[in-house]
């Protein structure tokens, strides 16, 4: 496998380098999904919460549901986005397809259920601890899935990380709706894609190992956060 | 943001023969040089990059179909279809050849034996404008290959570069534009073994999105591209265009 | 503390025909008394007689299986999972949970539920860890804390709301000798100010000291409701006698 | 958004019309999918498992290599698994590329990671909880990893869940290494995939839909299991 | 059930300049005993002085911060979150976990660890819910008891192995009277027989009938390490005369 030496290469090549097409791709990457992963956050958990907590009719439905959201394939939620912003779709008039604006609506929704499938095991999970004593205290609605979200903090890392990978290593959503368009819209991942179907497997490895390394800077940072939050609270 | 997009920015829905020959990212700088618009290609199969015109997504069409084409223009989505430049398709295939079609130079004569050998033969199969000339071609040698599970004709439902990468490992046969061709960097069990053929003649054409269909379209600025690629600058360009030395695409005369 | 408006009027409890099903298993069985205000009633029975149970069904944690028409309406449960508890109750559950930060902010957690504001919670918080004698421990994460600590600062946190009605359940069970016998004192104190108190306990000697009316439990069922030393001198049943010679296995 | 309306029709079309190679493309899909989730499972769980309990030096390290396996670009990863399997590769000799095999070695090597991940969480949660008793009692190594998992079957289930989405909406790797090819490797997603580019949006969402009502099956079925091993338990 | 042949001798216990900090906080200072087969040892002492966290150390669970040398490999425990307690101890944890089975797989669980064969486990299991009369509860989900029956079954679990040494962190506390008075016989059973008893407690009637020595802590120091005698008669410290009186606060 020769072709990893030559990727590895070729990697270093374009880090050292600091080839400005390369910075500008790892930036938008880098951007477009931690942005993406602001809104799914603000959904996913409280969605997540309210259904681990929340006791109704049709409350196991509600949780296939959710579950079920994981397996939205991305091609096919890169379709509703791109029928929801093309130009003759409800949202045409924003012009956002083909734009990063894009990339983040797509990428929202397609972690948005992730996050809230995983977290409503998260909460599940605490719930049977906590369920009597906010009861008790008279924690209700909004109020007991806030104080959830506190108590589980540590382990929603997890659950956003999960987030994160499943936006920063997403292309079939990015093809789509972001097009791929050289300098304006392409991201790690449909540039790995561009080129794969040129050939150029070397060349897409060493992106691919940057884009580790930068989703390894992410992991790093939000771990080292953690570690700090821990310790302060000790 | 749309508002800090500059002012004349084109949307043009192209195949992914032209992005990944690099030809496109020769070309436009050159016309954003001469008239400050900026083009941004968004290369899809050729299907998808028609239906992304049909939606208004796009401003502007440069695919490689004509009777799609043409079609596009007689239902009103598009202004007017100019013939822009051809290349070729080629035939390629492993190195040692098993059905024995090097150098044969007709394609019919060569596809026939492809079939009477049963080597496989890999298929986009996506109705691009690759797979619609590969049909013809078909056609034209008499054969109606059809895909089975064993078979030796196989369809890879899959871009140019994933077809080549089939056919590269497997191996087989595989039809692709000289283009992608040439830029291709994964070929090393793969030989070009025929071209020339007339019926191999792979036309690329031109075509602005209709603003009565789509008020937003840019179709003045689109219409300076058409002008442009068509113009004697555009087709010096194209005509220039070079990867290891070789012409990829050649202006087609007015 | 004023109490809120909303706050219905929960006493008396009477609570008729109760019956508690889990899992198949009959739990409480049909049973019925009154809680009035004043006396400090405490819940006495083996393991497993269904003391925490009665105690969660009342606090409105539970919902019953089963509770005669008449008094429906009177004890308030939410269904299991749904709602919380009524406003102007507190409960010291038998094993307490405490919240994931300082002893602090545990015993200003239920005071913000009830709208208080910054500084008046600010205030009562100091009030309470003084009474609760729990000023070295303010600052302390809660979670870390030995178990008597954390159950000083359960009954701490029930009792800032300063409810009508405080539900404990083994309140001392973990309490050394010196916080039993302050507990004890704030259990006295907390009745003379009109909170109703219900309580159980494994110590005799406690419920002695403690208990003004006596709920014998024995299966699920209510075998004795009296006067505590009605209870401790001559039990009515045969199990109440049983059960205070320590002889009662089951 | 006539297409929707479009979509289901065609949905409907195809599954009423029992088209023979919809019949095969679905059962490839789910035969691969559900293949690739049993190594996955036996791979990630206990190694997830191992991470949240063992203590030793890099543990944290190991906590970041882990969860950055949830941010592996599938794409990087179908051209590893194509380095791997393809003819000059050290598994060249399987001939497994562009056959069956190859996705679900694809799909392994995809969810394996998020499996582990997530599980790491499920089981870090929970041993809080049993970490002292557990020691106490004498359970050591795969024996206390046998016992936690056994205590967590419940939360495991979304974790398992969470890799049958990932790996039957998965189509970067499915496209490298099994090339899509009709009768032989095409799954939904890529069928999916191959609709869009051919611009047949409509098709390609009925597809989707298709694709949809499979999981929700599989997550119905799943939930159903549990529920009933919950009652038995009880 | 014979002892497995790896099972070094535990006893005696001797334990030298202990030091235990738990995020940055002193836990155990300096702590220093012998640990004899033979007499039960209660430890004693307010909430929060170090009484779980002491039976941890000495049981494996915890890492102490500091041990002088000497004595270092008396007290074997295994790094905080690594390996397991020694064999031929058990402990009752002061909020024991049981797990997500029925009460006899929870007996049977430990059994298993030390590789008894499959009847061996079954009659062992018999035996146990037979001593400890739990017979009523085997087939119940152990996560589904009341709290006391927890405990009860935690107990049995501990002894279902036959330690050499048994660390009982306040094993009565839910008990109810009767179930307590069989535990406290079956304590005296099982001190006789040769088993090692280390327990805490917050009764004092009950560390007066069990215990033969008491070690009193206080803010994480051995205060005291006398005959139980001695200690209940004239404590040596001010502290301990003060405990006693359940005048202790802190
Ligand atoms: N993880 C921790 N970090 C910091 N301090 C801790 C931690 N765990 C326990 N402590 C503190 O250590 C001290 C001793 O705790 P320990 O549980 O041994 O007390 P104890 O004597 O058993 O009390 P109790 O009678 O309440 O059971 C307490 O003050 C407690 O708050
Ligand atoms: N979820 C459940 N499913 C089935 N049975 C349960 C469940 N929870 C509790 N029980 C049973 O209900 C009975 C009453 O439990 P409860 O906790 O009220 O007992 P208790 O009187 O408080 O005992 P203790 O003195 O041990 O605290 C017990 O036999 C217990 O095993
Ligand atoms: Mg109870
Ligand atoms: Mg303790």
């Amino acid at each position: 496998m020769a072709e990893l030496t030559e990727a590895f290469r070729s990697a270093l090549g374009l880090i050292v380098g600091l080839d400005p097409d390369l910075l500008e791709i790892v930036s938008l990457s880098l951007r477009v999904s931690l942005v993406a992963l602001v809104p799914s956050m603000l959904l996913g958990i409280p969605l997540g919460a309210t259904v681990a907590i929340a006791r109704f009719p049709g409350r196991g439905f509600a949780v296939v549901l959710l579950n079920l959201g994981m397996a939205l394939p991305p091609v096919v939620i890169g379709l509703l986005v791109y029928l929801l912003l093309s130009r003759s779709g409800p949202l045409g008039d924003l012009s956002l397809l083909f734009t990063p604006g894009a990339l983040v609506v797509g990428q929202t929704v397609l972690v948005t259920p992730l996050v809230a499938a995983l977290s409503r095991q998260v909460f599940e999970d605490h719930w049977t601890e906590y369920e009597e004593t906010l009861r008790s205290l008279g924690a209700r609605g909004a109020r007991a899935v806030a104080t959830l979200i506190f108590e589980a903090r540590h382990s929603l890392l997890t659950v956003l990380l999960a987030g994160f990978g499943r936006a920063i290593t997403e292309v079939g959503v990015a093809i789509i709706v972001g097009g791929n368009i050289n300098h304006l819209t392409r991201i790690m991942t449909t540039a790995i894609a561009l080129e794969t179907s040129r050939g150029d497997l070397p060349l897409a490895l060493g992106l691919g190992v940057i884009l580790l390394a930068l989703s390894l800077g992410v992991n790093v940072l939000a771990l080292a956060a953690q570690q700090a939050v821990r310790r302060a609270e000790a | 943001s749309p508002s800090a997009e500059a002012p004349e920015t084109l949307i043009m829905a192209s195949t992914t023969s032209t992005r990944d020959s690099g030809l496109l990212d020769d070309l436009l700088p050159r016309f954003e040089a001469e008239t400050g618009i900026a083009v941004r290609v968004v290369a899809v199969g050729t299907g998808r990059a028609i239906d992304l015109a049909r939606r208004g997504d796009a401003d502007v069409l440069f695919v490689h179909h004509r009777p799609s084409e043409l079609e596009f223009v007689a239902e009103g989505f598009g202004l007017e279809r100019l013939p822009v430049m051809y290349n070729d398709f080629v035939l390629v295939g492993p190195r040692e050849d098993p059905a024995g079609v090097r150098e044969l130079g007709d394609v019919a004569a060569a596809l026939a034996n492809v079939a009477a050998n049963e080597v496989p033969f890999f298929s986009r199969g996506d109705d691009s404008g690759t797979h619609k000339a590969e049909l013809r071609l078909w056609a034209a040698a008499s054969v109606e290959p059809s895909a089975g599970a064993s078979g030796w004709y196989r369809e890879t439902g899959a871009g140019m570069g994933a077809t080549l990468n089939t056919a590269n490992q497997t191996p087989g046969y595989a039809l692709t534009d000289r283009g992608t061709w040439i830029a291709f960097r994964n070929r090393s069990g793969l030989d070009l073994l025929v071209e020339g053929d007339p019926l191999l003649r792979n036309e690329y054409g031109v075509v602005v999105v209709n603003p009565e269909r789509h008020p937003h379209v840019k179709a003045a600025a689109g219409k300076r591209l058409a002008d442009w690629l068509t113009s004697d600058a555009g087709r010096a360009a194209i005509a220039a265009y070079r990867v290891g030395g070789e012409a990829l695409f050649f202006p087609i005369e007015r | 503390m004023p109490r809120p408006e909303a706050s219905p009027e929960i006493l008396p409890l009477r609570v008729e025909g109760l019956s508690l099903t889990l899992g198949g298993k009959p739990i409480l069985r049909d049973v019925s008394f009154e809680l009035e205000a004043g006396p400090c009633s405490v819940i006495l029975g083996p393991n497993g007689c269904g003391k925490s149970m009665l105690l969660r069904v009342c606090h409105g944690l539970l919902a019953p299986t089963e509770l005669l028409a008449p008094t429906e309406g009177r004890v308030r449960w939410c269904g299991p999972g749904a709602g919380e508890a009524e406003r102007g109750q507190a409960m010291v559950l038998q094993r307490p949970v405490l919240l994931r930060r300082r002893v602090a902010a545990n015993l200003e957690y239920p005071l913000r539920l009830r709208g208080l504001a910054p500084n008046e919670r600010r205030d009562r918080v100091a009030v309470v860890l003084e009474r609760a004698s729990l000023e070295a421990l303010a600052e302390r994460p809660a979670r870390a804390l030995s178990v008597g600590e954390q159950q000083r600062v359960a009954v701490a946190r029930a009792w800032a709301v300063e409810p009508e009605v405080l539900w404990l359940d083994e309140p001392a069970s973990a309490l050394d000798p010196g916080a039993t016998r302050a507990l004890e004192e704030t259990i006295r104190r907390i009745r003379a100010s009109g909170t109703k108190v219900v309580m159980t306990t494994h110590d005799l000697g406690q419920a002695r000291r403690l208990a003004d009316e006596v709920l014998f439990l024995h299966r699920g069922r209510v075998l004795e409701k009296t006067a505590a030393e009605t209870f401790f001198e001559e039990p009515q049943s045969e199990e109440g006698r049983a059960f205070l010679k320590g002889e009662l296995l089951t």
